[in-house]
């Protein structure tokens, strides 16, 4: 079984330990699932209670995210629920694939994506106008 | 009565992997599991395998998954259990021979987090003194018995063998929590680290195993919240 | 199956929706980006593939899971910070469940109908 | 792994003695040491002692421990050495303090000092009334010391060898040159060379049917030391606690009948009042023991089988026994399904403590016949040894005061030997006894089955050589002794295996139990008087004029051959024990 160096020593262990990483990303868990709370109760009552989920359509989607408040919202949204889904997800990673090799590879992927759906997300809120952009990105349709 | 044991075998020197052999038997209800597989050992087949030592849960030798639950064999009743028993050696640990597991790896995380008293002040003439209260603050923690029911009981364990695990965690809280000790920041630097106390997401099998009924979930939390609040 | 109790079914389920749940979010934040390549890009045909059968179910467990992993989560901060917290943490659980239910419920009884398409 | 090991000191056995051994002789400096257990350390049945661990520290009244020799030297009727009990009334102070040094979480008083409480035996001014020195942490002091001295030798980064099994001693020109050990998981053969190997492998309450013991007491070390011509000190003298739980014999404290709990037979009767009229069921354990034996013997024991007696305390207040019996009111919950506050508990006298054992010096030297002639490089400590301080009884709380003392004072006088001596030359074969063990078990006829041969032992020793003696019944079980040692010749095993062939094991310790039987009951038949544990009905009286000294032992080709060594006296007289 793989296993790192176990301190036995006091010596050992002061060398061992250098960050305190895992310690704030547990806070950061609790306080943003403390904070998901409001904001995908939030979310989903606006797409979900407030509106017939069924009917979602473009023109549902680019209207509301025409909205400076939308805007805002979902990007707090957003922002929190990736850091806490995919640090939630590399507790998994960490817990389920055991080959070194495998667990660096698995983790690079995952933030990766992350880190692609988060420049995605920030883009379709922010350089996103329905107005000017989407023509203009309309244009460029084939 | 009539029971019906099954228990989960292995022998390196013969099988390929582990089986399943079933067993029927008289027993008492008033008879430990312990004494139901020495009975299989002694008059039935004396090859099977299994440590025990004091036969009344105090060594800490014969933690086994009996009936889908970590427990000392010796301290579970066969009328607890029913006519139906399935013993299989704790989960998360390599088993060498039927239901003896290597516990090297389980010793070894309990040695990571330097389980001895640290105090390098010289010594009074007489005791160093601490009050009835700061003695209880760890009371619970004391009374282990290393024998790995907690910590193969963990679901995190199970699949992430660098977890130090529910055992190793309870016996530095009985030290960081011992008011005369001084190394309780050395013990928070090393469970603070990737495979150490955060990894815990509190499922409580360890409290549930726990043959002599620590907290320990409870303990863990104290611990979590203990470097959570130090001033560092 | 190891016979674990509350906590261990409590965190099976914790995990289970957080992961689910967060597998749906990097979608979703994919479909939706989707929009700015306009109403007759890639983001309706995208829809129309959202709205095969097994991504309604899909959703409807989402929404479930949401609930359940937000009302878990509440439970897991209350033992993280009290005693009393990690004292009744059985008790917490069948709360989480019961509330889970109430809430799902409703929320269900609406949603559930459009998602499928019956409304 | 490398089978041939070297070290300066090699300690047999990890419980309290051998730990505390090993980390003194470890602070020798420059002297290497090794500890072998077939246990993993924390295993060890150290762990089970509950009472604690006596000490005249003075924290609750007022103590000395001139006040603890003499207490020791009474309650051991006489046949403690005296020198030795005033040495280790002194050091077992020193001993307490270093272990709350190491950290040990004794119970505390309000003013933060180490708590200690009553026990029996241990009085103020010799004899007036109950002292307070028992140092207690809750009931489990034994673990306590255990864990404690386990994780200081983490510290200390000892050498373990665990799951090793010592089946031999290498012993040359009438000196110890180490040991030779079966390694379990893998069933190679290693010999340990060392310039000075520590005994310290604790009891043997395993040869009889009902003992608080575990499973792997089994008296081994006792026994090859024996079989390697070493005599053995005083093994009549054999502790049977009066409450052990039906059966299974798990320890129920002596503290219940102090809290008030009553004896009773099949009948329902208070027999005890018959016996001790007086003091009734408060009486000394020897007393309590053989009364409650009578009764079964004469028909009148409780249950289907009339084999068992009655522990009654429906009539104390359940707040009491939640309180203040919390482990026995679980012991008998989880184990017989009884609850003691509303039923009776089944009770029988269980094996216990063996006084004697491997002779020694006051400086834990093993020596070898009655004039006190030291074995060069071995030392023993512990339930093993005898050097004699419990003499013919035990005082509860003087074992574990006992592996602390002469534990430390095995690993320092084995270090100081060690550090002085270079190594010898191993004898040629070294292994070959143990190797001739092994073989003769695993290519033995398998006509005997080992299971049944321990459970005819277990049964006749109980049966005829435990609390009750007579001339009849122990020349009986010398015969019974005689034939299951013949029979014994022909167990084998199924097990072929080499890894983790516990079957192997358990057949071989067989051999060692049937050793000690052999030396405890030639002893008891030898020794015509009652004193302490040993209780000849046909001799009912103690007899100093003849018999105040220490029984040896030794091996006789098929039979025995017994010596004897004078008892140290010294300030106190022999008097008639009384309370
Ligand atoms: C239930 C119970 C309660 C007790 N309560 C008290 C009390 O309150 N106060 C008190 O003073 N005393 C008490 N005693 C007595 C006391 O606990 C024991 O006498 C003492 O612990 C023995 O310690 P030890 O170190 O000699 O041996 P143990 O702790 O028995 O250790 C023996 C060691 O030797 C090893 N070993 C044995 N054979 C071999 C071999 N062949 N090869 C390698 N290793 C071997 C074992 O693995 C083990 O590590 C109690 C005893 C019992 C049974
Ligand atoms: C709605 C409010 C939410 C709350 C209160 C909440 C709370 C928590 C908490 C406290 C944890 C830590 C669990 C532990 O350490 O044992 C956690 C884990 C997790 N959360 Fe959330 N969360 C919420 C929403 C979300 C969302 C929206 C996602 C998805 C994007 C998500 C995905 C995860 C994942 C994957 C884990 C890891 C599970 C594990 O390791 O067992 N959570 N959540
Ligand atoms: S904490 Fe309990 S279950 Fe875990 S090793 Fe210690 S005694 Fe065993
Ligand atoms: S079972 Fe495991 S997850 Fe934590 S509460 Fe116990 S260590
Ligand atoms: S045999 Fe000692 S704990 Fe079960």
């Amino acid at each position: 079984m793989a296993r790192a160096a176990a301190p036995r020593t006091f010596s050992d262990a002061k060398a061992t330990y250098q960050t305190n990483s895992e310690l704030a990303w547990w806070v950061f868990m609790r306080v943003s699932g403390f904070l998901l709370v409001f904001l995908t109760f939030g979310h989903l009552w606006a797409n979900n209670m407030a509106f017939n989920a069924g009917e979602i359509d473009f023109d549902y989607v680019a209207s509301r995210l025409a909205q400076p408040s939308v805007k805002v919202y979902d990007s707090f949204l957003l922002l929190f629920a990736l850091l806490h889904g995919v640090n939630g997800l590399r507790y998994s990673i960490e817990d389920y694939i055991q080959r070194p090799q495998r667990r660096v590879a698995a983790k690079v992927a995952l933030f990766t994506v992350a880190g692609i759906v988060f420049v995605l997300g920030v883009m379709a809120l922010w350089t996103f106008s329905f107005t000017e952009m989407g023509d203009a990105v309309r244009a460029l349709e084939p | 009565m009539q029971i019906n044991v099954k228990i989960k075998r292995y022998n390196p020197e013969a099988d390929a992997r582990p089986y399943w052999a079933e067993y029927k038997l008289e027993a008492r209800g008033s008879d430990r599991v312990l004494d139901v597989i020495n009975h299989l050992k002694w008059e039935v087949d004396g090859t099977l395998a299994f440590r025990r030592s004091c036969a009344h849960g105090i060594c800490g030798s014969d933690a086994m998954l009996i009936n889908g639950v970590n427990r000392l064999a010796c301290k579970v009743l066969v009328k607890d259990l029913g006519e139906r028993i399935t013993i299989e050696p704790i989960r998360g640990l390599p088993v060498l021979k039927d239901l003896i597991v290597d516990m090297e790896p389980f010793f070894d995380s309990y040695k990571a987090v330097l389980p001895f008293f640290i105090n390098d002040d010289p010594p009074p003439p007489g005791e160093r003194y601490q009050s009835a209260e700061d003695r209880a603050v760890f009371d619970e923690t004391t009374k282990c018995i290393l024998c790995a029911a907690c910590t193969t009981s963990c679901p995190v364990f199970w699949t992430n063998g660098r977890y130090l695990g529910p055992a190793a965690i309870v016996n530095a809280h009985r030290f960081i929590f011992d008011s005369r000790d001084q190394g309780a920041a050395e013990r928070l630097g090393v469970l603070n680290q990737a495979n150490g106390l955060w990894r815990c997401r509190t499922a409580y099998n360890c409290t549930e195993a726990c043959p002599r009924d620590i907290p320990i979930t409870r303990a863990i939390e104290e611990v979590k919240r203990a470097l959570l609040w130090r001033g560092a | 199956m190891y016979r674990g109790r509350e906590g261990q079914w409590a965190f099976v389920l914790h995990r289970m929706s957080g992961v689910a749940l967060a597998l749906f979010l990097l979608l979703h934040v994919i479909d939706i980006s989707l929009v700015m390549w306009g109403p007759d890009g890639p983001f309706n045909a995208f829809l129309a593939f959202y709205h095969q059968w097994p991504f309604r179910v899909g959703l409807i467990v989402v929404i479930a899971g949401v609930v359940y992993h937000a009302l878990n989560g509440l439970r897991i901060i209350m033992m993280d910070f009290t005693e009393w917290g990690v004292r009744y943490q059985a008790a917490l659980w069948y709360g989480v469940l019961g509330l889970t239910t109430l809430i799902g419920i409703p929320v269900l009884w609406k949603i559930v109908p459009e998602i499928l398409g019956i409304a | 792994m490398n089978r041939a090991h070297k070290f300066d000191v090699i300690v047999v056995g990890a419980g309290g003695a051998g730990l505390m051994a090993a980390r003194y002789a470890a602070q020798h400096p420059g002297v290497s040491v090794a500890v072998i257990s077939k246990l993993y350390p924390t295993r060890s049945h150290t762990g089970a002692a509950q009472g604690g661990v006596g000490a005249a520290l003075g924290n609750v009244s007022e103590d000395h421990p001139e006040w603890h020799a003499f207490d020791t030297i009474k309650g051991g009727d006489y046949l403690t050495d005296q020198d030795v009990a005033e040495r280790f009334a002194v050091e077992v102070i020193e001993a307490v303090y270093e272990l709350e040094h190491m950290g040990l979480p004794f119970n505390r008083t309000p003013e933060g000092k180490i708590a200690q409480r009553k026990f029996g035996g241990h009085t103020r001014e010799f004899g007036k009334s109950a002292v307070e020195r028992a140092c207690y942490a809750a009931d489990r002091t034994g673990h306590m010391i255990l864990q404690t001295l386990y994780q200081q030798s983490i510290k200390d980064r000892v050498n373990f060898f665990n799951e090793f099994h010592v089946l031999d001693m290498i012993m040359e020109g009438g000196a110890c040159h180490g040991v030779v050990a079966y390694e379990l998981a893998t069933g190679d053969i290693h010999t340990f060379h060392a310039k000075a190997t520590i005994i310290a492998t604790g009891g043997n309450g395993r040869m009889f049917r009902v003992t608080s013991n575990a499973h792997a007491l089994t008296g081994d070390l006792m026994s090859i030391a024996y079989r390697r011509g070493l005599p053995i000190e005083d093994p009549e003298f054999y502790q049977f606690h009066p409450t052990g739980l039906y059966k299974l014999g798990v320890l129920l404290t002596e503290g219940a009948r102090g809290e008030g709990a009553i004896l009773r037979n099949g009948d329902g009767e208070r027999f005890m009042e018959r016996y001790a009229p007086t003091i009734k069921d408060l009486a000394p354990r020897d007393m309590v023991s053989r009364a409650m034996y009578l009764e079964i013997r004469e028909g009148r024991g409780a249950g289907p089988d009339k084999d068992y007696i009655h522990l009654d305390l429906t009539h104390i207040d359940a707040h009491v026994i939640e309180t203040r019996l919390p482990d026995i009111t679980e012991f008998s919950r989880i184990y017989l399904g009884v609850d003691p506050i509303k039923e009776l508990v089944p009770i029988q006298p269980t094996a216990h403590y063996a006084m004697g054992g491997i002779p020694t010096t006051i400086d834990t030297q093993v020596i070898s016949d009655g004039q006190n002639t030291i074995v060069p490089g071995l030392y023993a400590a512990g339930e093993v040894a005898c050097a004699s301080i419990h003499g013919a009884n035990r005082l509860g709380t003087n074992s574990l005061g006992d592996l602390i003392v002469f534990g430390r004072r095995a690993g320092i006088e084995a270090a100081k030997f060690a550090a002085s001596e270079g190594f010898t030359e191993l004898p040629a074969g070294v292994q070959d006894r143990t190797r001739e063990l092994i073989d003769g078990v695993r290519k033995g006829k398998r006509k005997e089955r080992v299971s049944h041969l321990r459970r005819e032992l277990q049964d006749t020793m109980q049966d005829y050589a435990s609390v009750f003696r007579t001339e009849e019944f122990l020349s009986q079980q010398v015969e019974i002794l005689r034939d299951l040692q013949e029979r014994y010749e022909c167990v084998g095993v199924e097990d072929e295996g080499h890894k983790f062939n516990t079957e192997l094991l358990e057949a071989i310790e067989l051999g060692f139990l049937l050793d000690n039987a052999e030396q405890l009951v030639h002893a008891a038949l030898n020794r015509q008087e009652s004193r302490g544990a040993h209780s000849r009905e046909d001799f009912k009286e103690r007899d100093d004029a003849t018999w105040l000294k220490h029984t040896l032992v030794y091996k006789d080709g098929d039979g025995v051959r017994i010596d004897y060594k004078p008892v140290t006296l010294g300030k106190y007289e022999p008097k008639p024990r009384t309370y």
